[in-house]
């Protein structure tokens, strides 16, 4: 069709859609269902982070921390926003969540075990969420993008923060340091595994190149990741947990071991460690808010009401 | 302790309780927005906390920082209202369990917050320059905390039957509490002696008519008062600080001499 | 009539009144009402002491102290049991608590703050309960006279078993001496209290002593616990908040000051301050159990029909 | 730490936490016999915690005591299975706030206490004659206990639609946690090895007969089991020990040098 034409155009010119452009009902689905999925993220990845805001160590870092699961919060809002701009209400997409029909990132599903996971979480899970993200920025459809430039600013501030308050902890006490080293040891893997399946496996891929809404591929953002987080790990005197891992100067990158991709399967399945956990208290939270939604609407309803009745 | 110090304490003490309790909805909250309304007040009441607890470590001396302040010392070393250390729920014993209540929250956001905008205007002209120049900053975020629990007081009170029903319960539970407002410890009575802290007695009527006129709009009722006036303000506390500096500063007195 | 007269006979011979024999009302309520109160004091004063079971500071503490909180509700069984004897069921007397009708000691409505309070409320609490509880061994009534027997055998080893902990944190650091004394600060004219008003002010002790139910007056004692504990007080090394306590050689007792028994009576009128506290946790706990008695009484149930179906 | 030590400690903190768990439900349980049933089996678990602590200080010499392995250990160095640790309801985060569910406390007590009668059993002829000592009264001891919990499962699961549901949803949220019964850590490995310890995995027809028998009952479903095998027994646990640590432990560690 004409519509069609002119859409591949725009596409094909790196052009941007805009909401009142038209586009293929697939394109239109397959953003729902990443932004969805990726607002989704941000709420439930409040969860393990928020964990440690009660007993964060310092006042400092408890402000740290609450503003940052604050952002998140944010996150979501602005991705939600944008989601909606295609046609699908909040509510819609939160019982896509509450249902188990929609998914959102599997690394939320490990649990943080103690207080050096919020840095790590930070370093790494924002570090490799960034990897994933900058590319977005440049997505074909013109709200998401413009709300990844806002999200991926704030992430980088998170994950310097993050790093951050390693760097403290690694010159402290042994104690201090082990929490780090331990943090990473469970973290690393699950970080890498954040990127998705090998290019090789992940038959999605090209279909989103096309439309402009993947750029680079998993396979190299893996790489870009590792590449740029060794020296960093190097700084902070933490050991990755790869035997493997070392710089190939023929390739020009580092090489890395075996990711177990079917435990990541498994926990993207529903069966990690927090699945159950993280799904429930987001339908507590929903359920319990009920009344207070409905209060709200109420309220409004009655005020609505009585402007009518003024009016008159 | 030296008087300003403990009125500074006080002061801080409030701050860093009942921004612990606002925290504690990050990622339960009833709608993310409020999730992040509560963070926010959360996140400005720990900004209080730190600034009034560096100018106490200040006066102290020594080796006295913010941290050892906020984490260091015990539930009786405490002065904060005992109000703002319940949990989010009715009357209960200190370890019981249960789910947590948003009316609980609004209600002692608002009560506490009606009562700060008056306390941190007056402040702004303490003797103190450093704890006047807090409360100028304080103002402007009580404020803002008042007008969000004052709406959804009212939207509660005044929403479903549900909702009233909440409200009104989490008025008479929490309303006996802030008897401790108005009574005068020794800090406090020092501290209005040095023009350095606010005599809050005086800002009774226009506490009771800020509430009194929420209240209305909101269909609430507000309880009599005869009953046990509290006295967490002078250290003597409920069952539940334990617990919620248990919490707080467990990891930290965990790792004594360690810098986060 | 010839019932009463046998009754008054009996009474006046200190014999036992028992279930089955025939009492005035006024006697039957006055005990229904005392039995139960006892009852509730005891369940209600689980919670106080059951505070700090999860943080108790030594596995040995900590096993002491459920084993004594266990006692708590052993004990409200048998007087439970005792005043069932008279016609009242448990549930008509939880019913009773719950309402707010019946009352429970006022000691429990204040709050326990630090580890210290638990051996206090085991050395002066329980001293003052025994001490009232002593003489009702010999109460008219005879079920309840035997449960009192066995609650204050056991009593005695609670209260030794304070006093002991007590001692050994006086042993310990300045911190653990301070907790200690701030315990009974906190506790000693409370305690004093518990024995009610002064006799002058305590219209229906007369009755009470002419049915046998009541054996000694409230300010003898008093007397009697203060002269036993300022030696243990000395002992322990702990101050008596109380200004006025001294020897008195003419009197052969301890003078001491006045109690504020408008803030008792506030209390026992629900102003304290854990009244609220302590009678919503027992409602929430009926409440939230209903579903598991439920279960029972249902299983129950269908157990008996499935007995009378095989039997048919 | 040797083998026969880190086993000991498996055991021990088998026991105390899930002592610590079942005591919290003292002065609040849904009938006065409860509240005593379930203070009776916290008592019996913690005193096999005690033994056991005390049996791994006596091999571990140098100043260990009972009370510096249950309280100076950090979440990561615990030993218990995760299933232990769990909160009295249904799966939510380590800081959410929930009511106790009592089907929770019942179904945990007969998953556990099925598997030890026949750990305990085997124990009694444990190369370490302390360890067989302790394991012919916690035999007993646990006896009871399955009796006790097996009594009520079948009640919730044969008694009401609301009951039978709660109890299902407790077995739904519980039974996967089991799994991790039936791998070998190191140390059961090492201890096997060495005739201390025993074969968990050899248990596990007996445990099924037992578990399968009572849900029978009870008319209860066995959910089937596909998911994550938890790994707290090598000291990765879930979000809810830390919780429960701090508590336990904050006021022992705020008096380092403190004797009680």
């Amino acid at each position: 069709s004409e519509q069609e034409a002119a859409f591949e155009a725009r596409i094909d010119a790196d052009g941007r859609i805009e909401p009142q452009d038209w586009m293929p009902e697939a394109y239109r689905k397959t953003l729902v269902r990443q932004i969805s999925q990726h607002a989704h993220s941000e709420i439930v990845g409040m969860l393990p982070e928020g964990n440690w805001i009660s007993r964060a160590p310092s006042l400092k870092r408890k402000a740290i921390l609450i503003a940052k699961v604050q952002d998140e919060g944010g996150h979501g809002l602005y991705l939600y926003s944008a989601a909606e701009t295609l046609g699908t209400s909040r509510d819609q997409m939160l019982e896509g969540l509450h249902s188990g029909k929609a998914k959102y990132s599997s690394i939320f599903n490990y649990p943080t075990l103690n207080w050096a996971d919020v840095g790590v979480i930070g370093w790494l899970v924002d570090g490799a969420a960034i990897m994933n993200q900058v590319p977005l920025c440049r997505c074909s459809y013109g709200p998401y993008a413009r709300a990844m430039v806002r999200v991926c600013k704030e992430e980088s501030f998170h994950q310097r923060q993050g790093y951050e308050a390693l760097l403290v902890m690694m010159k402290g006490t042994d104690e201090q340091r082990a929490m780090v080293q331990d943090a990473v040891n469970r973290y690393w893997w699950k970080c890498l595994a954040m990127f998705g399946p090998p290019d090789a496996d992940s038959p999605h891929s090209a279909q989103g190149m096309r439309w402009g809404i993947k750029r680079i591929s998993n396979d190299d953002l893996r790489q870009k990741f590792i590449d740029a987080t060794v020296p960093q790990a190097k700084v902070l005197g933490v050991t990755l947990p790869d035997p493997d891992l070392k710089w190939n100067e023929a390739r020009g990158h580092y090489d890395y071991g075996q990711i177990d991709w079917a435990e990541f399967w498994n926990t993207v399945e529903g069966n990690g460690p927090c699945n159950n956990e993280r799904l429930a208290t987001r339908v507590k939270a929903h359920n319990d808010g009920q009344w207070v939604r409905d209060a709200a609407q109420a309220y409004a309803r009655k005020q609505k009401e009585r402007a009518l009745k003024e009016a008159a | 302790m030296s008087t300003p110090i403990d009125y500074l304490l006080h002061l801080a003490d409030n701050a860093v309780v009942l921004g612990q309790r606002n925290a504690e909805w990050c990622g339960h909250g009833p709608i993310l927005e409020e999730d992040m309304a509560l963070a926010n007040v959360s996140l400005d009441l720990i900004g209080q906390a730190r600034l009034l607890y560096q100018r106490a470590a200040e006066l102290k001396g020594g080796d006295a920082t913010e941290d050892k302040l906020a984490y260091f010392r015990g539930p009786h070393e405490f002065r904060n209202y005992t109000l703002l250390e319940l949990p989010h729920h009715g009357a209960l014993v200190g370890y019981a369990a249960a789910d947590r209540d948003y009316a609980t929250t609004i209600v002692r956001n608002f009560l506490y917050s009606a009562l700060m905008v008056h306390v941190w205007d007056g402040l702004q002209q303490s003797a103190d320059a450093s704890l006047a120049a807090i409360a100028a900053k304080s103002l402007k975020e009580t404020s803002y905390h008042l007008h969000h629990s004052r709406d959804w007081l009212v939207r509660m009170g005044d929403g479903t039957e549900e909702s009233h029903a909440r409200a009104q319960a989490a008025v008479n539970h929490l309303m006996p509490y802030t008897e401790e407002f108005w009574t005068t410890s020794p800090a406090e009575g020092a501290a209005v002696a040095a023009k350095i802290g606010i005599d809050v007695w005086a800002l009774r009527p226009a506490w009771d008519a800020l509430v009194n006129e929420a209240l209305a709009e909101a269909t609430l009722t507000r309880p009599n008062f005869h009953g046990y006036v509290t006295e967490g303000k002078i250290g003597l506390h409920s069952e539940h600080l334990s617990y919620l500096l248990g919490e707080m500063q467990g990891l930290a007195r965990a790792h004594p001499g360690a810098t986060w």
